[in-house]
């Protein structure tokens, strides 16, 4: 078997060894400059400590940026998209099956009428 | 011609059990509409296989006449039992829901949404 | 001719039975009605010629599962609607 | 002959009954034939797919003399028996399943440990691996049916089995009501068939088929049931419900029970119908499914807060991609210059997805359950910091991650690259849509990545310890599997996939291999 065959999918091609060859010798370039370090850097004392312009360090929980918080301006954008898309998710076993017979019948009349 | 009135029935049942499925809210109403959504398919399947004049295909009273066919019963049969099983599990589950939930009307249960 | 008029009967029982579970706000009611309903379809599948299967429904349908259908009732609500 | 299809039934349902009875005896057993009744059942599977893929579809006739006979002498040519046929498509199936079902077994012994009623658990899990199994190599219709009810009850009984206060149940029974009205809807789907050409047999219909407007309806009724089972949008409601209230090891397993119905889906419209019907149409509506899937899919995750409901929703937004591969199979089968260009590659950037898919969305449900299982919560606002303390889960997060959104070298790129490249030559459109769908894949994964496992190490979850060694085994196969697959998606492609789609294309060879070339 040949391990190092490209990936043909008609109109171009993939070849995975290539690439992470590439990421490979970027990733070993990175890491020798960062291995080099900054010379002033030393460890175990105040410098390692976060900087918050003198403050007090706030409590853990609330540095951490929670899941809700990220995308808000994304969803807030589409708000049009989203206050109608959200509200069809209604959680009632009536409107699932609702849903099913009418794509059934939505699918049969596409169907007929391309026939 | 009698062949063709049980398939009418087929489709007014049917119809009648969806109706149930729509617009009942009560689960256990629900699963009713569902067994009889069942029972018409079963109905169905029956008469798929019957043929005017025919007799009940067993062995021993095999000869001359022509007989209804044996498959779709094999599968209605099948289809009983896998009926009532569906149903009883629904039932336990509608039965569990009323327990934690206190109601059994679809639109109360609705924790999971959105 | 005496055959279509039998199964017509039994087949507007089974519809009537089907609407009564669809129309009857007591859950009890229902369940009965449902029970007639599996028992006419087992006596449709008795002139269908499938008598194992008429058996196996009138046994399964009209039995089993209306008794299903009672027990949960029981563990349940007895009426349609929030007034439980 | 090989026997291996009927173990491939007989050792997951004699493990599932046998199952409560080890469980009397003590836990240790019980878990221990758990175990090897599952290495057993993959075991039959691999060596099945291998003797496929080397000699060609197998049949597999139940209670025949030989298992090879499908056409008794006395049956007038038509097959009476219940059949397998077991090709290159089935085998592939077969293998998903398989790879699925040791990761989440082995996961389940220890996430699973102090839970009560494992025995039954167990017995289900069996059950629904036998459903599955059933679904992807039966040749019969009515046994379709009856693996799809059994794959639907033991999946929502299994879906319900932890209560969490009403949630599961709540998740169990919508699937549950759901699928077993689309089931019925299937069987008389079925029942039209039989009706019109006398037989359950796929091979046998197909042989025979003349489309008529009662053909019509059955294809219609049956591709819009199992869309709906394989939760294809407008009809997947059910599947953020039910994945994200069942058990994290068995949504993995309910994953690989919706790719069957999708098997199926494409079992039905290539080797039942294939060009009797209006292909361009039938492919266009699944097409058209697959671009909502997509499309409302992912667009639902991003501000989900529940993980394992994002999750969900991803895999609806996933399926979204099978469906336009497939369906641009579909649409172009008719003609052979198109389907040489595009087609063939479309379907199988399709295929390859579906193993694809089922990998890293099995791994990141197994990676949901982890975290649950050790924080208790699978709230996005309330975890973080969990990076600090189990490093492997994110490490495999991370594979996981990168591989559902398309990043290269990881293999949901490869299979992305299929279908982008294809589709755009059928139409630009679908695979600019395809694209954008990927980036907020992408998008809400850096979401989940930053809230679980970023930021500093909160005090609530300081004494959080790496989850036990078989759960990280069953992650770390899945998350080997995708690094290979990415790798050496070439050798996979060649293999597995093109057989698959071809075989699918392959109509005539269908009906061939079970008729016997009349």
């Amino acid at each position: 078997m040949d391990f190092t065959a490209t990936l043909v999918t008609g109109t171009g091609f993939w070849n995975p060894i290539i690439w992470i060859l590439a990421f490979l010798i970027t990733f070993i370039v990175a890491y020798l400059i960062w291995r080099s370090g900054v010379s002033t850097y030393q460890k175990g004392t105040e410098q390692v400590k976060p900087y918050l312009s003198g403050n007090a360090e706030p409590d853990k929980n609330a540095v951490h940026i929670r899941g809700g918080n990220l995308y808000w301006g994304f969803t807030e954008g589409l708000k049009g998209y989203y206050s109608r898309l959200i509200p069809l998710h209604t959680g009632d076993l009536n409107d699932y099956m609702l849903w099913y017979f009418g794509v059934v019948i939505a699918v049969f009349a596409l169907v007929v009428i391309f026939l | 011609m009698i062949e063709q009135i049980p398939y009418l029935a087929v489709i007014l049942i049917a119809g009648i059990g969806i109706a149930t499925i729509l617009l009942k809210k009560n689960l256990i109403k629900m699963i009713m509409g569902l067994a009889i959504i069942e029972g018409a398919a079963n109905l169905f399947l029956v008469t798929l296989g019957y043929r005017e004049g025919g007799i009940a295909p067993i062995f021993t009273s095999a000869p001359g006449k022509e007989m209804v066919l044996p498959t779709v019963q094999a599968m209605t049969l099948t289809n009983i039992v896998i009926g009532f099983a569906t149903t009883a599990l629904l039932l336990a589950f509608a039965i569990m829901i009323y327990r934690k939930y206190g109601s059994v009307e679809t639109n109360n249960i609705r924790r999971l949404r959105e | 001719m005496i055959e279509i008029i039998l199964h017509a009967l039994i087949l507007t029982g089974m519809m009537i039975a089907a609407i009564l579970v669809f129309n009857f706000k007591d859950l009890v009611s229902a369940a009965v009605a449902f029970g007639l309903f599996s028992f006419l379809l087992a006596i449709e599948f008795y002139l269908l010629q499938a008598p194992d299967v008429a058996i196996a429904e009138a046994a399964i349908g009209a039995g089993l599962t209306t008794a299903a259908f009672m027990i949960a009732i029981r563990g349940t609500t007895k009426k349609e609607g929030d007034e439980a | 002959m090989s026997q291996y299809a009927a173990l491939l039934l007989a050792i997951p349902l004699i493990a599932a009954f046998a199952m409560p009875l080890f469980g009397l005896i003590g836990k240790k057993i019980r878990n221990s034939w758990a175990i090897l009744t599952m290495l057993a059942t993959v075991a039959a599977a691999l060596i099945l797919v291998w003797e496929v893929l080397t000699q060609g579809t197998i049949i597999y006739a139940f209670g025949a003399v030989d298992p090879s006979l499908t056409i008794p002498f006395d049956s007038g040519g038509v097959p009476i028996r219940i059949l397998f046929v077991i090709d290159a498509m089935s085998a592939f199936m077969i293998l998903t399943a398989a790879i699925m079902m040791f990761a989440a077994t082995l996961y389940s012994i220890s996430s699973e440990s102090e839970q009560t009623g494992q025995d039954g658990y167990y017995a289900l899990l069996f059950l629904l691996m036998a459903g599955i199994f059933g679904m992807v190599s039966t040749g019969d219709l009515f046994n379709f049916f009856v693996f799809l009810e059994i794959n639907s009850l033991a999946g929502a009984a299994l879906a319900a089995y932890r209560i969490k206060g009403g949630v599961a149940v709540e998740g169990g029974l919508k699937y549950a009501f759901i699928s077993t009205v689309s089931g019925l809807f299937f069987l008389i789907a079925v029942g039209m068939l039989y009706g019109q050409y006398n037989s359950l047999n796929i091979a046998y219909i197909a042989s025979v088929i003349d489309f008529t407007g009662l053909s019509l309806v059955a294809v219609v009724l049956m591709i819009v049931s199992l869309a709906m089972k394989s939760g294809s949008v407008p009809m997947h409601f059910w599947t953020p419900d039910t994945y994200s209230s069942a058990p994290s090891s068995i949504t993995a397993l309910l994953i690989v029970s919706s790719m069957a119905s999708l098997y199926a889906i494409f079992r039905i419209a290539f080797s039942l119908f294939g060009l009797t019907m209006n292909v361009v149409t039938v492919g266009w509506v699944i097409i058209i499914l697959g671009i909502l899937s997509m499309f409302i899919g992912v667009s639902m995750a991003l501000p989900q807060k529940d993980v394992k409901r994002l999750m969900a929703y991803h895999s609806v937004s996933q399926i979204g991609y099978m469906l336009v591969g497939l369906g641009v199979g579909l649409a172009v089968l008719g003609d052979q210059q198109m389907l040489a260009q595009f087609g063939v590659v479309a379907m199988e950037g399709g295929i390859f997805h579906i193993i694809n898919y089922a990998l890293y969305k099995g791994l990141l449900f197994l990676i949901a359950g982890a975290v649950i299982y050790r924080c208790g919560t699978a709230n996005l606002n309330e975890l973080g910091g969990l990076g600090h303390s189990m490093k492997w889960t994110m490490g495999f997060f991370i594979i996981a991650a990168l591989a559902i959104a398309g990043i290269p070298p990881f293999n949901g790129f490869a299979s992305k690259l299929m279908i982008y490249e294809s589709v755009f030559v059928f139409n630009p459109f679908i695979a600019v849509i395809a694209m954008v769908v990927s980036i907020m894949t992408l998008a809400s994964f850096v979401k989940v990545f930053h809230s679980m496992f970023m930021g500093p190490k909160l005090p609530q979850y300081e004494t959080v310890k790496e989850v036990p060694m078989p759960m990280l085994i069953g992650m770390g196969l899945l998350a080997v599997l995708i690094i290979l697959f990415g790798l050496f998606p070439d050798l996979v492609v060649n293999t597995l996939v093109e057989p698959a789609a071809l075989a699918l294309i392959d109509r005539s060879g269908y009906i061939t291999s079970v008729m016997g070339g009349i």
